[in-house]
């Protein structure tokens, strides 16, 4: 049954030290900016994160690390201009990393909801990612065994929920949301309209309410300009 | 090799190219009606020759095909990004996916062509764009190694030469790989090269002569046929 | 077994349940909120007993998520129907997805329950009911397996005898297996049984008594705690 | 470059004798109806026909069967009551059967179209259909080894498409439609509506253009009523 949370703190309340979390969004796109400020105030330590990325700038992500409360980062892409914080600790040791191909991640993300046990990909055969993972020839094309990614808790953003918990995205934002909704044992959902059961197109739904556990509304969520990120 | 002499590797241009008019060349070898995805940096000038009867349809592996060009002032929408962040505006028929079903159109070989930029490329068609393999470096893979592996046709654009003056056409990737066998075609300032079953081929140069571009590159070079 | 004795089971009907009475059984076991796929045939009567207030969400694996009541006449639509081939109805809230999409949401253990028929299940939950395993049988699976190891709870809702008079829970299957140890609780018309780690455990039954039970259930069987 | 056919055997034409062809639908939902006769009249033999059924009645894929052009079916739920010419070809050794469970189905044709090598999948672990694969015991859960399965063609119906091949369609009659276009080599799509690019709400679209090769517009499909069925 579908929880509207009052707050972005009520949503991420259950967040237990040592969990497993996933976040959404690629660049500013469907990051949910509200729920990771929430889970910073929340105080939960000794997370695993899953993400695309290790955080930019000061805020968010980035301020988690520097917090010190990721114990280890599963992620596509750490490494940029402004992942300071992330540099930071993995140079001191105090950050674990496991880097995976974005189409992996996001393959590995969906196995673990779809229920799938592991999966053979050709991404990354031939390359130090592939190094201590069982290949295989297949139909003349080489392959890698790659296993899913599941989380505790997922913590996307999402344009409109309907109160069965189904939703729709806008544009790019949609990028990891669906698949982390699945593979989260509670998903968490940031979105801007709440509308009643009916509302929505159920041919349009991209994520059906059962993968949806906790929605909470931010009518006016923050959004950067692009740029800034970069 | 035979018949063909050094002589047949036509030199389209008198001098090197600059990005911009070798992204020309790179358009033009674009068959009509494709699906290409352009990665990020300096391989995204390739749409700007691309004209609407190419009917050529952009997809950015974020979640999107039908990408149109970059977005400015008003029109940015920060739900509305390319692979490289940076803000895209639609184009009429485009549509949107999540990242698990974009990366699934990629590695299922639909997309027919795909142009990325590298630190090397060797005889074998191996690519390493991703990791410069120096031991401090932090790794970041992103989309690379999907990329790379999953186009019907991969096709790296670059200049030959590195800052030092060294080919980055070499004849056994030194760098970590991004891809094995991957690369189809080379696109550099100097010469467009064939990566075939049994060797590479140049099929023109820019501003140098096939000998020149042999003393250059360490990997037997033979016009193209 | 200790300080239970036989007595603790409670007979809660004087007579054998017909279908709609045992579907009643059944509904009132599942859990507000679920999200719960009825299979075909018998087990769909169970949405008879379902209530607005119990706001269950009914899957069929055809690719839909609330799935309303049976249609009829002008409600009929071809392209809506459920996974027994039946035109069915939509209710607020209800989505569409293709069919490994609703596979990938049985499979990921998403569905609270399920309720399927079956020729046996044995003492360790293990399941047959899609093949008689007689010789000349064509083999027919459809999703009875998927069904059948997808979902967090299987019940299973089946007469406890063959027409034969041969009990249906039995000690190991000899048809074969649908699914391996999927199943938790069988709902038949004489008793309700769960199958627990160490054994099978009648919970109620139905003009019956637990003796008279144990004289047809050829696995040892002990009241449920 | 979409092709949008005049006809249904236009549609149809490049199919060749051998090859093997993915029909899509559940009962009469999503049936290529019109597309499935043209097939008929077109006199291609010697198939593979992916499926979720083996046929019903006198017409469409009981009668190609019927016709001896089938040579082997893979499919989830062959025996019907109406499933005559499947049986009785069936029982004089003149059809070659492989049953796969309706999801394996489902995952293994998504896997062509998503260049996934093979997959563990926990349906049909320990039962028959299991003999002969490879099993896995992954994290306490048992699983078999599954391989992608592919087609030269696809027949598939939908209810809009637009210019640029990208595909909207109607309640369950989606079914396995989405999958088979990613899965086939060339993928033929009946419609009842072909509009311009634009006409299609980039965020409701669910197969999209890339996937679909000829387009034919049907406008007025053939519509059993779906108990006739049964």
């Amino acid at each position: 049954m579908l929880n509207i949370a009052d707050s972005c703190a009520q949503a991420v309340a259950p967040i237990h030290d040592g969990a497993t979390v996933m976040i959404g969004g690629f660049g500013v796109a469907g990051q949910p900016v509200e729920l990771i400020d929430a889970l910073i105030d929340h105080g939960a330590t000794d997370l695993t994160v899953v993400n695309n990325n290790a955080g930019n700038g000061d805020v968010g992500l980035a301020r988690l690390i520097q917090l010190g409360r990721v114990r280890r980062i599963i992620c596509s892409f750490p490494r940029q201009s402004d992942s300071w914080h992330f540099d930071e600790k993995y140079r001191a040791g105090q950050i674990e990393l496991e880097v995976v191909p974005q189409g992996n991640l996001a393959e590995r993300i969906r196995a673990a909801g779809a229920g799938i046990g592991a999966f053979f990909t050709p991404t990354g055969y031939g390359t130090p990612l592939a190094e201590g993972k069982e290949a295989r020839e297949i139909d003349g094309r080489h392959y890698i065994l790659e296993h899913p990614i599941k989380a505790d808790f997922s913590l996307t953003k999402a344009h409109v929920a309907d109160r069965a918990g189904n939703l729709v995205y806008r544009k790019t934002a949609r990028n990891f949301g669906p698949v982390m909704a699945a593979a989260a044992t509670t998903s968490i959902v940031q979105v801007a309209e709440v509308v009643e059961r009916g509302g929505l197109d159920p041919e349009a739904v991209v994520t059906p309410g059962i993968y949806v556990d906790t929605v909470v509304r931010i009518a006016d969520p923050a959004q950067t300009d692009p740029r800034e990120e970069l | 090799m035979s018949e063909n002499t050094v002589d047949t590797v036509p030199r389209t241009s008198e001098t090197p190219l600059a990005p911009e008019e070798l992204a020309r060349v790179v358009a033009r070898d674009i068959p009509a009606g494709s699906y290409v995805n352009l990665g990020i940096g300096q391989p995204t000038l390739v749409s700007n020759y691309l004209s609407a009867e190419d009917d050529v349809t952009l997809h950015t592996e974020n979640g999107m095909l039908g990408m149109g060009p970059e977005a400015h002032g008003d029109e940015v929408d920060p739900d509305l990004i390319n692979a490289g962040k940076i803000p895209v505006l639609e184009t009429p028929g485009c549509s949107y996916f999540h990242h698990a079903d974009s990366f699934a159109m990629m590695r299922g070989g639909h997309l027919d062509c795909c142009v990325l930029g590298a630190f090397q490329v060797d005889r074998k068609g191996n690519l390493a764009n991703w990791h410069t393999g120096k031991p401090d470096a932090i790794p970041a893979v992103g989309g690379a190694m999907d990329l790379a592996t999953g186009a019907k046709m991969t096709f790296v654009m670059m200049s030959l030469q590195t800052k030092k003056g060294q080919s980055k056409l070499v004849e056994q990737c030194t760098m970590p790989l991004t891809g094995v066998g991957c690369v189809s075609r080379i696109y550099t300032d100097q010469a467009v090269f064939l990566i075939e079953e049994d060797g590479v081929s140049v099929r023109e140069t820019f501003g140098t002569s096939f000998e020149e571009l042999q003393q250059i590159v360490d990997v037997p070079l033979r016009p193209a046929r």
